[in-house]
């Protein structure tokens, strides 16, 4: 440990860090606005219920496969169960390796926290926390090393500034899997699901555009000038992608839709990702307006194939994650800090993306199927019809999102909290 | 002894409540609903999912008075109610066979004569 | 007249609207009820708190039909609202003495004549 | 066969359910509504607005019982819901011709008899 | 560029920047809980897509009309679509002149969002949108040009550290003219309008004093004295606005409204803005406690004038703007990072203020009125009364705010997205 | 002033500053989720006053008798009325006075406001201002004093990294006493009080955890080893209370509660506030885990209990705070900070640890009581029975907080505001 850490980047990594963790809750507003109404502890809890599950086992394992020393698939063991992290200064950083592992720990729970989004309101939730906790460690960790923690794919060149592949492709890949191996929705097709409260949602989306600011900005790991220009392609973008989510809205009913705008700032975010650290704030605006169509598209489309993927994981950061992937190869330039891509005349950048993408997809599609088929196997991953009808909320967390306590009877507890004798009626 | 149920829009309520003020009707019982009868549908869009809304927002009233007091009660909610659009809602008139005040006990008549106004 | 009112469960409503809708019956009401008839009862826990949901969630529907309405809209609802399982609601039939049509004034059959459904 | 209407206070709601389980009156149906009566207005003020709430929160009871119920359950309700403050509330008793148990199918009293109280 | 940027100041611009996005949503909030349920959509979109429409046109044209060397009226063309914007220090600064353009371009956002208030739950969606594009480069831009562009205000000498002349006097002028031209909501002055949701404006207008801190602190632009001083004044102010507010509350009529302990933070950030660089930090609270009184009865008289400014944007940001702008004068000090004003012998100060005051309204009054005209003549400002019934959110937006989907048709969705044959009903 | 302030540590406590500042509005969304929609602005209220009446008492007495120099019990009045308080460093850290002074005033805001969770939805408006107002001067400005202000706990060696004794214990203790005194709420245990909103519950726990890290890693004071490790742990331990929170309510119920999450997180940093900058991250992990356990059954006990501590403040905090602080003796180690504990063999620390708890205990217990006598000599410290019953929010503030304005009539307002001729009626 000859050099000690460079205070100014540690305070940038550390208040980074902050804001990612806000993050998953801020998802499970996003999500939770979404969702019905009996329905909305159950989506906020699996996105809370991440940082137990995914964070705890990440100490213990996860960061270890994601960034020790290992092959070029995946680490070592010798940073598992925290050893090996102190207050030094980690290598190639300027901030001690405990920072490190803490911030790398933020992106490793609101990834597994995103894919819920494809399952809500029939899952169960036991098999849900089961599921992300071996998703974390079979898909995340593993695709995390090999983009940034020395394996193959960084090694090859593929560019991923702050996780637009390890992040969202996996997520969205997942999702999608997952959405058909739970299987949709009772009524889904033949019944509308209409989102609760769309103003949960916009503060989840603006709280998810302000945590972004850690996630692109922070991913610099050094205030400097890659620092500067990731956190202002990541204000520029999502307001390209809003516009234009907003132009086709227009045009298209006359009508600039709520969920659109907020579904339009995490396209916008999703897509400039990869991107923000390696191209100018110009290429920035046009990847935030390029990414809202396909995602528009996609999301539209969705909603009338079989495909429950509920609130549109794989419509947002699945395609998102793609084209901002994709338009990465294109616009990066190396006076931004990255290599140059084919619009710089580097049309080879763009195959590497693809490679990226492909291999991830194919990782992240396999290894999801057998995790859910594993679980399948031993539980079932939906809740019952009768359950599913009342809501996720009052059977699998026995509670209310809302309740006013009519018609509640205050039960005695006895010592053991096995519910005795009714006490008396409530109002 | 009459109870008269009128399902108006929301956006009348103030004008009916006014309106039964002045024809001097005290007591009544107001809850939210969602009326379903010919108004045009409108269409509502969430991400991909494109709906039908096919109940509208109305407003129940609920009011029980005496015989003399149902053709006024109902004149004042007609009047106050109306916008001549399709939509404007119904009054049903239903017989009553006995009321009581919680209150007082009072049955009848008694039970819903007018009273004055709160101060 | 009569007015039918009928207790169902929210998540039968759709089927049940459908159900009146092959039925030729247009005009009704919803609204949001909590019933409590002989249905277990879900135990939450807030903390240290436990209570019992001694209330469910259900849906209420008030019709207004003409004497020949009468059992095809029973029918109709009995047929979409019955799961079989204990909660399934109860209809009411209640006598009407007098319907109107506050966009037009109309009274008794007129008022809720069956219409062409909306566009 | 009648339709018990009553509107209560919503801090009554509690003891006025207590005290019809003691009346053995089962089932039944409640709703929130927002009564105007001869209550004392309450005052709000929202930065520069001043209003006074006209409409009280109240809760509407609905509950079908056969002729006998009839007086056990008003004065189980009228016992539970006094206060005697004004605002108590009120209750009608409507008749109905028909009483139709949903998962059944069943008919008029049969629908209502009491049934043994939720394990 | 000589000096390289230092890393600690753009660390802070950096953090401040995203405190200041984040307070558009947070106004989005702070005005949607204020709104009725069914224009709560509405309002919160009026906010949220000054992000698309200031937001882009801050990079096109307006950031260089602000700050691109110039006239004393207006910038030149230099800077415009990005040009010349990169990560070298900007003159006069320690930061990159990229994020300088960002950091300027959060309060563009906002200024134009804050007019939004005045025109609630009536005003066309479109011709909001075209208003406040027009309304960010014809008033915005020039008049922050004026003050930190090198324009003739600042010249001067006027004192408007963080915006209170830029972005509060300004939006509460074009509050009072939008109002006005928009006209009053259908029955105002007949019926209540009350706040659909009073706990979400006060996460609101938290929110907002929680990023006021990178508004007002972010100001110094570098990590000093002045940053810490604006920062504390800018938490001390508040307080002392709160207690005067809930003082008068409980004096007048023994209860103190929660509306107005959200009112009372506002006002207090806003009268502290011009001042908070430049006074003490007694002086701070001074001027808190002072500016809630004129602010509070300005709110409490307009609600029974015809002027239908529905969230009291002349009330707070215009009332407290100039308030704070001439306390400004009052207050400063050399001592503390100003000019000295009155109180410290200085009258002339208060007159320079109240020159900058009046230019300020003066040409945003004729200007704001200018856009309002012209749209006005080729297209309606209001919705029609109809629309204005059923609510903005169904109309405009094709959405409702809170749904459980009862009695929702779902309708099968065609490749052109023309609503078909309705599938089945939904419940 | 010989040393100029560090640039990198200013910036770290000003951001801290700002995230401590938000968390008295993440406790009114924590505690406003779990009351009755009826009392909903009357609980956020409460929280959000602090900074009226604390906020400015801080000013002008409460920072001085905390950190003056003065006895071993209390400081001197040398920096009353923010007297000597410059932008010079302060003695004995690298930041400016100033911004310490600030910094430490949002403590004594939060620390004030948590205590009301305990008498929520019966406690006058009036006497709770007057309550905290007394209760900052008297109880918390001297413990402060007494652990960081260089009184007679801190030369004794008792450990306290950011606030478990000054903050959670004192309000826990403070709770008992005030939920005793005010007495329970009528109908308490015969009827269910249940939260009205658990996704607001949630969002001001998340938003609790956020400020957290300004709370506990601020305290610090510095960047550096420390700031990190305390910031590092404040992820870690609520991650593990609420996985053992999780944990306990599933091997119970079966049934994972989105309260009891909310609730775990808030527990689990309470119990790492007094140890986050003297412990490794495993001790981290272990002690949220460990604390989970008697915070979980505290709750759960006092529910049958006859002391209405309404939203567990003693459960939560008192017993949180006290955990940490024994937790603090057992896993404290010098390599981490700390000195050492139990756990590396000085049991001795543990004693300290104890003797501090119970004096903070008793002190803040006699207090309370005492003000809270004194208060309700001279007015009534809970409303009138009626008041209750109708809700907080109508009677103490005038207002309701969820309002759709139906039989809303609007009263033309005189110029001396008393209500006169009702207008018209709204609806
Ligand atoms: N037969 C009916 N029974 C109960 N409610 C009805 C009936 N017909 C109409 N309504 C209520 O009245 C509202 C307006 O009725 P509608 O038939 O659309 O308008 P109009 O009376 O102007 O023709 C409906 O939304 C519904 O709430
Ligand atoms: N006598 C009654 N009066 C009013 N509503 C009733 C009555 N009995 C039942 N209900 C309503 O019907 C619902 C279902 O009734 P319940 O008796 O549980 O089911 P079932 O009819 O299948 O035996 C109840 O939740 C309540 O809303
Ligand atoms: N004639 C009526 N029709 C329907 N509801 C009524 C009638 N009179 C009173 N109510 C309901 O009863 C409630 C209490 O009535 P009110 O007349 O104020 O009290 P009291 O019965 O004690 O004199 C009202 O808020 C309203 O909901």
């Amino acid at each position: 440990m000859p050099t000690p850490p460079n205070p100014v980047d540690t305070l940038f990594v550390l208040v980074s860090t902050a804001l990612v963790l806000l993050m998953t809750p801020a998802l499970a507003l996003f999500y939770g606005g979404l969702a019905r109404a009996k329905n909305i502890l159950n989506t906020a809890m699996m996105s809370l219920a991440a940082f137990a599950v995914v964070g705890i086992l990440w100490a213990v394992l996860g960061y270890s496969i994601a960034f020790a020393p290992g092959t070029a698939l995946v680490g070592g063991f010798s940073l598992a169960a925290l050893r090996n992290i102190g207050l030094e200064t980690r290598d190639g950083t300027t901030i001690p390796h405990l920072l490190y592992f803490a911030y790398q720990g933020t992106f490793a729970v609101i990834t597994a926290a995103l894919i819920s989004g494809a399952i809500v309101e029939r899952m169960r939730f036991r098999a849900y926390l089961l599921f992300i906790g071996l998703w974390s460690l079979i898909v995340y960790a593993p695709v995390a090393h090999w983009v940034w923690g020395g394996g193959w794919l960084g090694r090859l060149g593929v560019l991923d500034f702050a996780g637009g592949t390890v992040v969202h492709i996996t997520a969205g890949t997942a999702a999608l899997v997952a959405a058909s191996m739970v299987g949709p929705r009772r009524d889904y097709g033949r019944q509308a699901f209409l989102p609760h409260n769309v103003p949960m949602m916009l503060t989840g989306a603006a709280l998810l555009w302000f945590g972004w600011v850690g996630f692109n900005g922070g991913s610099a790991l050094a205030v400097n000038g890659v620092a500067v220009q990731a956190t202002v392609n990541t204000i520029l973008a999502p307001m390209a992608a809003l516009a234009t989510w907003l132009t086709i809205d227009l045009a298209r009913s006359g009508r600039a839709t709520a969920v659109g705008a907020g579904t339009a700032i995490v396209v916008g975010l999703v897509a400039i990702t990869p991107a923000c650290g390696f191209v100018s704030p110009r290429a920035a605006l046009a990847i935030g307006a390029i990414a809202a169509i396909p995602c528009y598209f996609a999301i539209l489309k969705r909603a009338s194939t079989r495909l429950d993927d509920s609130l549109d994981v794989l419509g947002a950061h699945g395609t998102g994650g793609i084209t901002g992937a994709l338009l990465t190869g294109v616009f990066a330039s190396a006076a931004w800090g990255g290599t140059d891509g084919l619009m710089h005349g580097n049309a080879a950048l763009v195959g590497k993306q693809l490679l990226g993408v492909v291999a991830t997809v194919a990782w992240t599609g396999l290894a999801t199927w057998g995790i859910l088929a594993a679980i399948r196997a031993v539980m079932p991953l939906r809740v019952g019809a009768r359950d599913e009808a009342l809501g996720l909320d009052v059977c699998e967390h026995g509670e209310e999102g809302y309740t006013d306590g009519e018609g509640a009877i205050l039960v005695l507890q006895s010592a053991d909290a096995t519910p005795t004798a009714p006490l008396r009626r409530s109002a | 002894m009459k109870l008269v149920v009128a399902i108006i829009r929301p956006e009348r309520l103030n004008a009916v409540l006014e309106s039964l003020y002045r024809a001097e009707v005290r007591g009544l019982t107001v809850s939210k609903v969602q009326g379903h009868g010919g108004e045009v549908e409108q269409v509502e869009n969430y991400r991909g999912t494109t709906v039908k809304m096919d109940l509208q927002a109305k407003v129940r009233l609920e009011i029980g008075v005496s015989e003399s007091f149902v053709t006024p009660t109902v004149n004042a909610i007609v009047d106050a109610a109306r916008t001549g659009d399709v939509g404007d809602g119904k009054i049903f008139v239903l017989p009553v066979e006995r009321v009581v005040r919680i209150r007082t006990g009072e049955e009848d008549q008694l039970a819903v004569t007018p009273e004055a106004p709160a101060p």
